[in-house]
């Protein structure tokens, strides 16, 4: 795979994931202003920028897994927003199918992107049940007719693997695991193309996490989604992802199929991030060559 | 990842020889009253942990490690309390001693560190002045002393500049630095023991690494004990040689690292293991454990474990197993322990099916 | 390979075999803040809620069934019987002008706690609409709110009052608008604060992300969660209000006599303190027990909501 | 001064600072313009007159005048003055001063002025006589002249402007200027070349505002001050309960009045007016407004007010009559109005409250609107109500003030802002400023007192004390039913 | 350094809210109906003196051109006239600023001497008896009214005890010292309810976080972790709550002040606003407002130099 950026919209590649191009970034870059003082603001004095997203392009086929990993802080949750067209980039494009997706008035176009967020205790309106929030996105995007709205509604507890009586719950009263299967419930229901998972399993417990990570791969099966699979979990992503791109500072320093990038990394921080993964009964791996480099 | 920058080595003033039990908690009970009732979060724990020893403790959330922890430490959060058991500290049993005799006793021998180093640094005063109260306040070191103890336990830990750091407040560090603070910090009353609650959770895997590195080598070089409490089995088989597994507040398996990873004798470990994705060999799909964890607001009558336990026979519902050897410092609490060939093929199976991709 | 069919059954060997909690009747509670923590819409109370209630039930009972708990009319005067000490058919004796203290105190429950809540309506809900709208599109809009604000809170709220009390000539409406005028900026603080927080949680990004339109997303999934904070702060504005216009009639602009009102009453029995001392202490004692009535109410409401 | 000194002893210890604590603070010192009684009780203790009213208010006495003589035609009086007298300043007093000194008070706008309407010119012949010539016969003109704002000051205002003359004025009192904190106090200090050789006895008179009537009391009992000017009568009770504290109510000309404005509809009505007149419980009012500390009363004169006629038939309570004469009124059925209260005046809370019940028997629906006492003020003046509360209390020692100002369309108060006008009795009252006969006036004065009783034009309320509480270490102190005091005599023990 | 450029910056920022309030307090107080020539003037005031006196207080022109010349005067420090006693309202302002301040100070004092160690008392007693007793009775003070509660302390420690001067301000500073403890201690217990509350909240979060774990860990006595850890990073947040309910406590002066029959501000705005003498209300409010900017000022700095996180930017 290519970490080139993609040659005019519309283009199709084949890459390792195989099938046409659904989503692509190009040439991203999202700053954001510091706070500032109101009076600072007054004189025109210009706020910190933090310069989250630097300069990145990707992009990703049609059926296909992209692991995103980098260390804690270097835009990985930026890039993963705006791949979801949440943020105004402050320059360069994201598309679907070839078509910008940010400012899109169709909002049928913008569904067919979806996220899964990192924090299951977060993501969930904590007053709205779990049908009431399925129910509100089916009937304003008038997906299945009014009356068949509570039918699609179990068909998608089900479909995430949870109990039809949940319907009628405030998510207080679901654990961690669940909660993530009812975000992922509710971008499963709009029907989208994409599926943008921001680090979905780093606030669960390992044997949690494996269920969602299977249920996620049976989902791409079966549904033949397109994954930007985002963590700093290297065994996770290896164990989802088809491709892997590493990013470090805002920009992606290395891209490729996944054994490709394990087992023959390029750059330097690449190795060092394969050098730190923990393995069960594994010798402590030997130092990497940027051992000792300061850390920040 | 660091290199540590050479500070005299120091002889740690009450570390005990290696091999002597620092902390020992004979059949602890920790529970806490709520207002729904009495929530018996640990259950009749027993453990040691020995100078110059590495000791994980693992098991799924809310099992009771962290409370475990804070119990050894005499700083279980309000309302949790001791309701059974002993807590015997450098040979001492510090359950019956007056509160502020125990505080001396427990923190002059052991000491300990948190999740998140960010919080668990005090953001109002500079780390420097951290690491130093407590040469100073309790040491009884002057102010000059206290502060080049500071500085030497800083540069320990591998904090380059240290003299530019002192001065530094916890927001200005990154977070490896941080966690290394607290490091320094558990340092300065020079313990026996170090007890690390998830140290390196909230930390990415360069920066983890770092920071096992750091405490490896002061088990290494000093001798000082730790006892690792984690949920990542990986951390714990690179850092630790002995291994405690612990579900619904108790100890289920116990003995050494490489045995239980290899060879586990309790369902629980097992599927615990098996949920672990390797970043080296990638599975068709993970084992789960189906289920829930047990509530811990109620009596368990068997084996906490026994409704998702795939190997469950009707024993292990009505009777509690006890934590029974097996081979020598190898124990588990499991009334199938002795046939894990004949534990039912569980969905984990597939498990070993082939390499995904 | 496992293919599990698209809508039928568990995929995998999910967790779900009796993984919920113990769940109550199936429809909740529509009063988000009387449901307990795990959702399950009984009203298990906590004690603080249960006494501060039942002690808001019993004021208000007081107020409502006071021609039946007393047999005097509460303006009725009788020039022949002023000044009564406690007894003879007088609970709390009478005032200046023969009218029975109790029965006042009963009527007054009625107009300070109507005022009071009315008086705190109308600024929960402006300043909730402008706090909702300056947090979540900020820019200009949220500049000059805020700015504003700063002014009105630059003024002790109290002399605000008065001045506009002043201006607009005694009565209850005068005191409506003076502290709606004066109020609403704290619940613009507050719930601007609290929207600032709520937009960044990633259920309002969900919801921005689910595509659905801004003005649902204000008044469905961000109000609902803002609200507690400026409900909580109400309890205790309605303290504030009702002390205000117990003031207000130390200073002779309250509510109009011959109307009872606590602050009324206060204000008349103040030439009285050393010898008469219950004509002010016990109408005194009323606006405490409301307020600790509130106070307790709006810490069971915290308490319940597992904020602290 | 030789009055008789009622308080006990006059055997206190000289000297002293005395503390007098009032609701509100003097408005200014200028004793030609100045209606507020916190202004003019301060001032009288520095400014003196020619004349000044006797004890029991009902006639008056030379002051700074030795002696005078009328002339036959009436029109020409003569003074001698009282020799001996100095300024403050060290400055003797003389006719000139005198004669600057009325001048100046007639030449006023909007002032006292029209008390010396009648006064065509003052001339100072010699050093010690002042001669008077009025336009016309003017028998009030000795009452006229007791007036503080006929007061003697230096000629000139000893070099000063007029502004800065007030801002530390200079007269032949006993007491001389000593600073004013505006809106906190006023301090006087002895004025140790007194004509009056021996007096004043105290060091300093200081006036605190302490605007809280609880307050005040507790500042007498705490002793932080001696004196408590005019506690409301609520408050009375208590302070008879506290040791070292001494109440005492000095006969007063206060009367209290419910306006009515005929310039409103119905109260053009006789029969409405009678009406509510005849509705009012002036017993009960006295019982529960007053504790019993006043009487009802019969005339718009007050007892203590010469030609005062304690025979004049006025109305009283009575329901049934009340009743009649509303049937007789263009409003039998009753009517609807709104009566103007001060707020925070507890009695006028209170009469309003009174008010509105006992009208609710005669089918009168009354609200009540309250505005702070400047306002109520201004709208009373404006005749922008329809029925208020008033009252009155005396400055001279003739009945005649009152009168044209309660009577007299046109002497610029419009009948105490009622717009009465009742032509017998406005001749009656011309006719009585020129009789110098005792007997006549008196004549007089009962007509009217008795014609303005029938016509209801104000309902008349009752009659109550000036009331004080002190500490019992002050002695000497005396209040004038006028309501001005002399500090000269008092005496603070310790 | 950066401490005086921020407070630099600050001091500019409140321009506007200023500018802000002078048009509030300008057209406001000219909301209020009556016409204070009259109410100065007295009952038999001619027309042409009340003109006069119009003319001679600008009362004749348009309001927008009376606001004018109002800030104009204020730009140069000039207040203006009272229309009630003929003086530079800023000489009245400069009599009167004292006793409230006074009173500020010792209201502030007291209600720190009492909610701090009841605030601790009852964080670290958390849910025991001394806590529901600490965290109970000062909610019984939130519903008392101001003036009940000065009322009241004076009949018990004035007049009873005889502890303190019922009322007044006194002479020396030693006598104002003792006459501003019972009206300080009036307006304190209204502020303690709510700053022992805050306090308290703070406190637990404090003492639950880890950093107050980690010091006990260190085996710190309880006394150190309490001053060194607990306290200030509790202040943090409760300094703000006083910052915000400064503006109760100097809107509390005005009846506080009458009560106790203090020489202050409140008293004189009280009266300034009974006679519509609009130049001393415009004035008091003024320096009021200026005062609450001020403390914020001060509590915003106070919130920076104890919480290093604070950028001063
Ligand atoms: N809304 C925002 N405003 C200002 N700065 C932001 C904002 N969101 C992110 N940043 C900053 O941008 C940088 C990248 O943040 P981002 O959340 O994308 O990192 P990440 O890789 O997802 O980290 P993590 O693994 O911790 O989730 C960080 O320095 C962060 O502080
Ligand atoms: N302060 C508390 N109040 C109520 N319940 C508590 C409290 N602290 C812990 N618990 C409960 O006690 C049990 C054990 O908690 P503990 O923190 O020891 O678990 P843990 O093994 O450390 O879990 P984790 O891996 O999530 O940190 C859990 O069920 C937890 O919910
Ligand atoms: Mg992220
Ligand atoms: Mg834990
Ligand atoms: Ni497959």
């Amino acid at each position: 795979m290519s970490a080139s950026p993609s040659t005019g919209s519309g283009s199709v590649e084949t890459g390792a994931g195989g099938g046409e191009e659904v989503l692509a970034v190009e040439g991203l870059v999202q700053h954001f202003r510091g706070r500032g003082s109101a009076w600072g603001r007054l004189r025109g004095r210009p706020p910190k920028v933090v310069k989250a997203v630097d300069g990145v392009d990707l992009v990703l086929h049609r059926g296909e897994t992209l692991g995103l990993v980098g260390e804690s802080g270097c835009g990985k949750s930026t890039l993963s927003r705006c791949a979801a067209g949440l943020y105004t980039p402050t320059s360069g494009v994201v598309r679907y199918a070839g078509q910008p997706l940010h400012g899109a008035p169709d909002r049928a176009q913008r569904r067919l992107v979806q996220m899964v967020f990192q924090d299951p205790y977060s993501s969930l309106n904590p007053r709205m049940t779990v049908g009431q929030t399925l129910s509100e996105i089916l009937t304003y995007h008038r997906l299945v007719p009014r009356a068949q709205v509570r039918t699609r509604v179990g068909e998608l507890i089900d479909l995430v693997g949870l109990p039809t009586r949940a319907v009628d719950q405030l998510p207080r009263s679901f654990s961690g695991g669940q909660r993530q299967r009812i975000g992922i419930a509710r971008a499963l229901a709009l029907e989208p193309q994409v599926l943008i998972a921001d680090e979905p399993v780093s606030a669960l417990d390992v044997s949690v996490q494996a269920t969602i990570i299977n249920l996620l791969l049976d989902l791409k099966e079966t549904l033949g989604l397109s994954m930007l699979f985002v963590s700093h979990n290297m065994a996770v992503v290896r164990q989802i992802s088809d491709r892997i791109a590493v990013m470090h500072d805002g920009v992606v320093v290395e891209e490729g199929d996944t054994p490709e990038v394990f087992e023959h990394p390029q750059h330097d921080y690449t190795r060092l991030l394969l050098a730190s993964v923990p393995r069960i009964g594994g010798t402590p791996a030997p130092a990497p060559a940027t051992a000792g480099r300061d850390l920040r | 990842m660091s290199t540590l920058v050479d500070g005299p080595v120091r002889e740690p003033r009450s570390a005990p020889a290696v091999g002597t039990p620092v902390l020992e908690l004979h059949d602890v009970d920790v529970e806490i009253p709520l207002p729904s009732g009495r929530l018996h979060a640990v259950r009749g724990v027993s453990l040691t942990a020995y100078a110059g020893q590495a000791l994980g403790l693992v098991g799924e959330s809310g099992s009771g490690k962290s409370l475990t922890l804070r119990a050894a430490m005499d700083l279980l959060p309000s309302p949790a309390v001791i309701t059974g058991g002993s807590v015997v500290v450098a040979g001492t049993d510090v359950t019956g001693m007056r509160p502020a005799q125990r505080r001396e006793h427990i923190s002059s021998t052991m000491a300990m560190i948190f999740q998140d180093a960010l919080t668990a640094l005090n953001p109002t005063m500079r780390i420097g002045d951290q690491v130093a109260e407590v040469p100073r306040q309790r040491l009884g070191m002057s102010r000059t002393e206290a502060r080049a103890r500071a500085l030497d336990l800083l540069a320990q830990v591998g904090i380059r500049d240290p003299e530019q750091r002192y001065r530094a407040f916890p927001h200005e560090l990154s977070g490896g630095m941080r966690q290394r603070v607290c490091i320094a910090i558990a340092l300065s009353a020079e313990p026996g023991l170090i007890l690390a609650d998830e140290p390196t959770t909230a930390l990415d895997v360069t920066i983890q690494k770092q920071v096992l590195d750091v405490l490896g080598r002061l088990r290494r070089d000093d001798g000082v004990g730790l006892v690792l409490v984690t949920h990542d089995l990986a951390v714990v088989s690179s850092t630790c040689s002995e291994l405690d597994v612990m579900y619904g507040g108790r100890v289920v398996e116990e003995g050494a690292t490489e045995v239980l990873l290899s060879a586990p004798r309790h369902p629980y470990t097992a599927a615990l293991l098996r949920s672990v994705p390797d970043p080296d060999a990638p599975v068709h799909r993970l084992l789960t454990i189906p289920g829930a964890p047990p509530d811990l607001l109620q009596p368990i009558g068997g084996c906490a474990f026994a409704p998702r336990c795939p190997a469950v026979v009707d024993r292990c519902r009505t009777e509690r197993p006890p934590l029974m050897p097996l081979s020598a410092g190898h124990t588990s609490a499991c009334w199938r322990a002795h046939e894990p060939q004949e534990w039912p093929g569980q969905v984990g199976e597939a498990a070993v099916e082939g390499v995904h991709g | 390979m496992s293919a599990a069919p698209l809508t039928a059954g568990p995929v995998g060997p999910g967790e779900p075999t009796q993984p919920l909690q113990p769940l109550g009747p199936t429809q909740p509670s529509r009063l988000p803040w009387l449901r307990n923590r795990t959702g399950d819409g009984v009203l298990r109370l906590n004690p603080t809620l249960v006494i501060g209630l039942s002690l808001l039930v019993v004021i208000i009972l007081a107020g409502v069934l006071a021609p039946v708990l007393s047999p005097w009319d509460p303006i009725k005067q009788d020039l022949t019987a002023s000044l009564q000490p406690p007894g003879n058919g007088h609970l709390l004796g009478t005032d200046q002008l023969g009218r029975d203290v109790f029965t006042r105190l009963l009527y007054a429950a009625r107009v300070d706690l109507r005022v009071g809540a009315l008086a705190v309506l109308f600024p929960f809900i402006i300043g909730t609409t402008l706090g909702l709208l300056a947090g979540w599109f900020g820019g200009w809009f949220d500049l000059v709110l805020m700015r504003v604000v700063d002014m009105v809170v630059a003024f002790p709220s109290f002399v605000l009052i008065i001045a506009l009390v002043f201006a607009l000539g005694q009565g209850t409406a005068s005191i409506y608008i003076a502290i709606t005028l004066v109020g609403w900026v704290a619940y613009a603080r507050i719930v601007r604060g609290e929207v600032l927080v709520a937009r960044e949680q990633e259920y309002a990004l969900a919801a921005r992300a689910s595509g659905l339109p801004t003005w649902r997303i204000l008044l469905r999934h961000l109000l609902p969660n803002v609200l507690l904070q400026a409900f909580v702060f109400a309890m205790s504005d309605v303290v504030l209000s009702i002390l205000a216009i117990v003031t207000l009639g130390y200073l002779g602009l309250g509510v109009p006599p011959p109307t009872p009102d606590w602050g009324s009453m206060i204000s008349e029995g103040q030439n009285f303190v050393f010898t008469k001392w219950y004509l002010t202490a016990v109408p005194g004692l009323a606006v405490v027990v409301t307020g600790l009535a509130l106070a307790l109410v709006a810490d069971g409401v915290v308490q319940r909501s597992g904020r602290r | 001064d030789n009055g008789s000194t009622p308080s006990t002893s006059t055997s206190g210890a000289a000297g002293g600072d005395l503390v007098i604590v009032r609701p509100q603070d003097s408005v200014s010192m200028d004793n030609t313009m100045v209606f507020s009684n916190s202004s003019i009780w301060v001032f009288q203790q520095m400014f003196e007159s020619l004349y000044e009213v006797t004890p029991d208010g009902k006639d008056v006495k030379p002051l700074l005048a030795e002696s005078h003589t009328l002339s036959d035609d009436k029109l020409t009086w003569t003074f001698k003055l009282k020799q001996g007298v100095k300024f403050s300043n060290g400055q003797p007093m003389t006719s000139a001063d005198v004669k600057f000194s009325l001048d100046k008070a007639r030449a006023t706008k909007g002032g006292w002025e029209f008390l010396d309407v009648a006064i065509k010119s003052v001339e100072a012949p010699d050093d010690a006589t002042v001669v008077i010539k009025t336009k016309y016969p003017w028998s009030p003109l000795l009452a006229d002249l007791a007036n503080f704002n006929n007061a003697v000051l230096p000629k000139d205002y000893a070099g000063k402007s007029h502004d800065d003359f007030y801002k530390a004025p200079i007269g032949t009192g006993p007491f001389v200027w000593d600073h004013w904190n505006k809106g906190t106090e006023i301090q006087l200090k002895k004025n140790p070349t007194y004509w009056d050789a021996g007096k004043p006895a105290l060091d300093s008179v200081t006036w605190k505002v302490v605007p809280d009537d609880n307050s005040r009391n507790v500042q007498i009992q705490g002793g932080q001050a001696q004196i408590n000017e005019n506690p409301p009568f609520s408050t009375l009770e208590q302070l008879k309960g506290q040791p070292n504290v001494k109440v005492d109510l000095f006969p007063s000309t206060k009367t209290d009045y419910i306006m009515m404005n005929q310039n409103e509809k119905p109260y053009d009505d006789v029969h409405v007016r009678r009406a509510i007149s005849y509705a009012i419980d002036r017993e009960a009012l006295v019982k529960t407004l007053l504790f019993g500390n006043g009487t009802p009363a019969n005339s718009f004169l007050m007892p203590n007010v010469p030609f005062y006629d304690a025979a004049t038939p006025g109305i009283t309570y009575d329901m049934a009559k009340a009743k009649e004469e509303m049937a007789q009124s263009s409003v039998p059925n009753g009517f609807s109005t709104t009566f103007l209260a001060s707020s925070g005046d507890s009695t006028d809370q209170a009469l309003a409250q009174v008010l509105q019940s006992s009208l609710k028997e005669l089918g009168i629906d009354m609200k009540i609107q309250n505005v702070d006492p400047s306002a109520a003020h201004d709208l009373q003046q404006e005749q922008k109500y329809q029925i208020s509360h008033s009252y009155w209390t005396m400055d001279i020692a003739d009945p005649d003030e009152l009168v044209t100002f309660a009577v007299d369309p046109d002497a610029g108060s419009h009948s105490f802002y009622t717009s009465y006008d009742n032509p017998t009795v406005i001749a009656d009252t011309k006719k009585a400023q020129q009789t110098f006969d005792t007997a006549g006036r008196q004549e007089l004065y009962s007509a009217i007192q008795k014609q303005a009783a029938e016509d209801a034009f104000m309902g008349f309320l009752y009659y109550s004390p000036f009331s004080y509480a002190y500490s019992t270490k002050v002695s000497g102190f005396q209040v004038y039913p006028t309501g001005n005091y002399h500090l000269e005599d008092v005496t603070l023990g310790s | 350094m950066r401490h005086v450029a921020y407070v630099g910056r600050r001091l500019l920022s409140t321009v506007p809210v200023l500018l802000g309030i002078s048009v509030i307090v300008f057209f406001l107080i000219h909301l209020v109906p009556g016409d204070p020539a009259r109410t100065l003037l007295g009952v038999r005031a001619t027309d042409e003196a009340v003109a006069a006196l119009h003319v001679k207080f600008g009362l004749d022109r348009p309001i927008w051109e009376q606001y004018l010349s109002f800030l104009g005067r204020l730009l140069h420090g000039d207040l203006g006239r009272s229309i009630l006693y003929d003086t530079d309202v800023s000489s009245l302002l400069a009599d009167r600023l004292p006793a409230t301040l006074w009173l500020l100070v010792a209201a502030t004092v007291l209600a720190l001497l009492i909610s701090v160690p009841l605030a601790v008392l009852a964080a670290t007693h958390r849910d025991r008896i001394a806590d529901q007793v600490v965290r109970a009775v000062p909610l019984v003070g939130l519903g008392m009214p101001t003036f009940w509660v000065g009322i009241m302390l004076v009949l018990l420690l004035a007049l009873k005890v005889h502890a303190f001067p019922v009322s007044g301000f006194g002479k020396t500073p030693v006598q104002h010292l003792s006459s501003i403890v019972l009206p300080g201690l009036t307006i304190a217990l209204a502020l303690t309810p709510i700053l022992i509350r805050s306090l308290r909240t703070s406190m637990i979060g404090v003492l639950d976080s880890d950093y107050v774990v980690t010091a006990r860990a260190k085996g710190l006595s309880h006394r150190r972790v309490i001053t060194a850890h607990t306290l200030r990073n509790a202040a943090v947040s409760s300094i703000t709550v006083l910052g915000v309910n400064i503006a109760y406590l100097v809107g509390s002066t005005l009846v506080v002040e009458r009560v106790f029959a203090l020489p202050g501000m409140g008293t004189m705005m009280l009266d300034a606003i009974f006679n519509r003498d609009f130049p001393v209300v415009q004035g008091v409010t003024l320096v009021f407002a200026l005062m609450v900017v001020a403390v914020n000022l001060l509590t915003d700095l106070a919130h920076a130099a104890l919480d290093p996180r604070i950028e001063l930017a």
